[in-house]
């Protein structure tokens, strides 16, 4: 795993890893790639925390999404949490706060 | 033409250099008045644009010129930000403007929603043709105007 | 020569487009790997050296062009940051380099410590007269090399 | 005063006040009115907070150390508190720490 992800924590169902940083076009191509990781060796529920995540532009969300069909697409469950007001606006412009699970913290995301 | 904007930037078209222009720009509007928020989501918009010349004009390569220019519009006012005009030019290949769209949203899948967040969040967008080689856009945000709805026109 | 840069900023010189340069290089010295104080202390060398070309060079006149360029120098290395080069040029009056310096620090009085500031924070700085007109303010920053004392030599 | 100042309390023996924002060429003028009204009317002790101030330059430090030659004119003190790292650290570039009396909070202030 890159620099992005900050912590690594196993659930009863699954897991949750925390991002750090602005994430834009710079850095999503890594953001893909640890989360390709993740979604192969998470049958369950991958809880992605952005607390520390101050910024992320549409290619950081674009990765979002691939993650979350990958595990859709293995019956698998995928949770935002966490997210800052102007990280949680992006989603809500381009009309994904829907198409996601989101969350307010890692405690509502073990259980949502 | 250059001379009629009170701030350019000129960046290599690497990734890592996104967060320069959206400084910048972030900078120059928080000064004007805008809030937080808003702030946050023209630099977005920045962002968004300067990536899509980076991927789609120039195909990745990272040694072309992108430009950003800056400058306010209309009178600044003690309770409210002035507008203000960003135009950003490449000297990528040119395309048809009317090619430059954003996925319909209701077909989620990767990617597709940049320029749908620019047109989101400027009152006006256009991309056109140089004539000197290239592509322009040209985004505009029009001063807020307190005494009247503050929501503005052509979203 | 300004093609050698990777980032060139030009802005008017007006004390409210100072955050602007400074938060165009605090990004990029950021993206280079610079801890948030020496950020800071970079962001506030830029600072001291535009506003003396407001203050100084242009005497607060407000529609003069400066120019702010930006090139990382060495090999960035994953463990420390790269160095680089900022050079502020403006069309301003042409002094002796000489007579550009702090007032001696024992002499506590309003300002001039700006350009001490600046020397403190750059491993080298030095001013020039333009063949072309006005004046070029160089500052370097070394690359950090952890093996080494990481404190730079020109200090 | 101006949108600098945030925040104005009276002291048993002065006066307090908040500063607020980026402090750089483009408002220093400013403080310099708001701090040259502040000296006249305040004899005893000016304490100035600066917990809400994340940046300043030296054209924001030259009208501070201005003040202070002004109140000690007339006898009087002033305290700077509340100072952000980065910008302690422009006083102690400047060996400005040792010329102001510089304490952690208000609480220290009104000792000082
Ligand atoms: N600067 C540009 N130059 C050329 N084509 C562009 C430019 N910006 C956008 N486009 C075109 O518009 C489409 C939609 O862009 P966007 O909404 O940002 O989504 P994405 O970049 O993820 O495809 C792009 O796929 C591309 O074909
Ligand atoms: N860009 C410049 N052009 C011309 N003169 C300058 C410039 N920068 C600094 N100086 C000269 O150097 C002196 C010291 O500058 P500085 O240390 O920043 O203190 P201050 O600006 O408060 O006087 C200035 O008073 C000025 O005479």
């Amino acid at each position: 795993m890159s620099d992005l992800i900050t912590s690594q924590q196993p659930l009863d169902d699954g897991f949750c890893v925390g991002l750090t940083g602005d994430i834009d076009l710079s850095r999503s191509p890594q953001l893909r790639q640890d989360l390709i990781q993740l979604t192969e060796q998470t049958p369950g529920r991958l809880v992605v925390d952005m607390t520390e995540v101050p910024y992320m532009d549409s290619s950081g969300v674009a990765t979002l999404v691939e993650a979350l069909q990958r595990q859709r697409k293995h019956n698998g469950k995928m949770v935002l949490c966490g997210l800052q007001p102007k990280v949680l606006s992006i989603f809500e412009i381009a009309r994904l706060d829907m198409v996601f699970t989101i969350v307010e913290d890692l405690d509502a995301a073990k259980n949502a | 033409m250059s001379e009629d904007f009170d701030i350019e930037l000129r960046l290599l078209s690497q990734p890592r250099y996104l967060c320069v222009a959206r400084a910048a720009v972030g900078a120059a509007v928080e000064k004007l008045g805008y809030s937080d928020g808003l702030c946050g989501q023209i630099m977005l918009a920045v962002d968004e644009a300067v990536a899509n010349v980076i991927r789609h004009g120039y195909d990745g390569r990272a040694d072309q010129p992108i430009w950003v220019r800056f400058r306010p519009t209309g009178l600044p006012d003690e309770a409210s930000p002035a507008g203000f005009v960003i135009v950003i030019d490449d000297l990528a290949k040119q395309v048809d403007p009317a090619v430059i769209k954003s996925r319909d949203l209701e077909d989620v899948r990767p990617g597709g929603i940049g320029v749908h967040i620019i047109q989101k969040i400027m009152d006006h967008v256009s991309y056109e043709p140089r004539p000197e080689g290239g592509m322009r856009l040209t985004m505009i945000k029009n001063p807020t105007a307190p005494r009247r709805d503050s929501t503005s026109s052509e979203r």
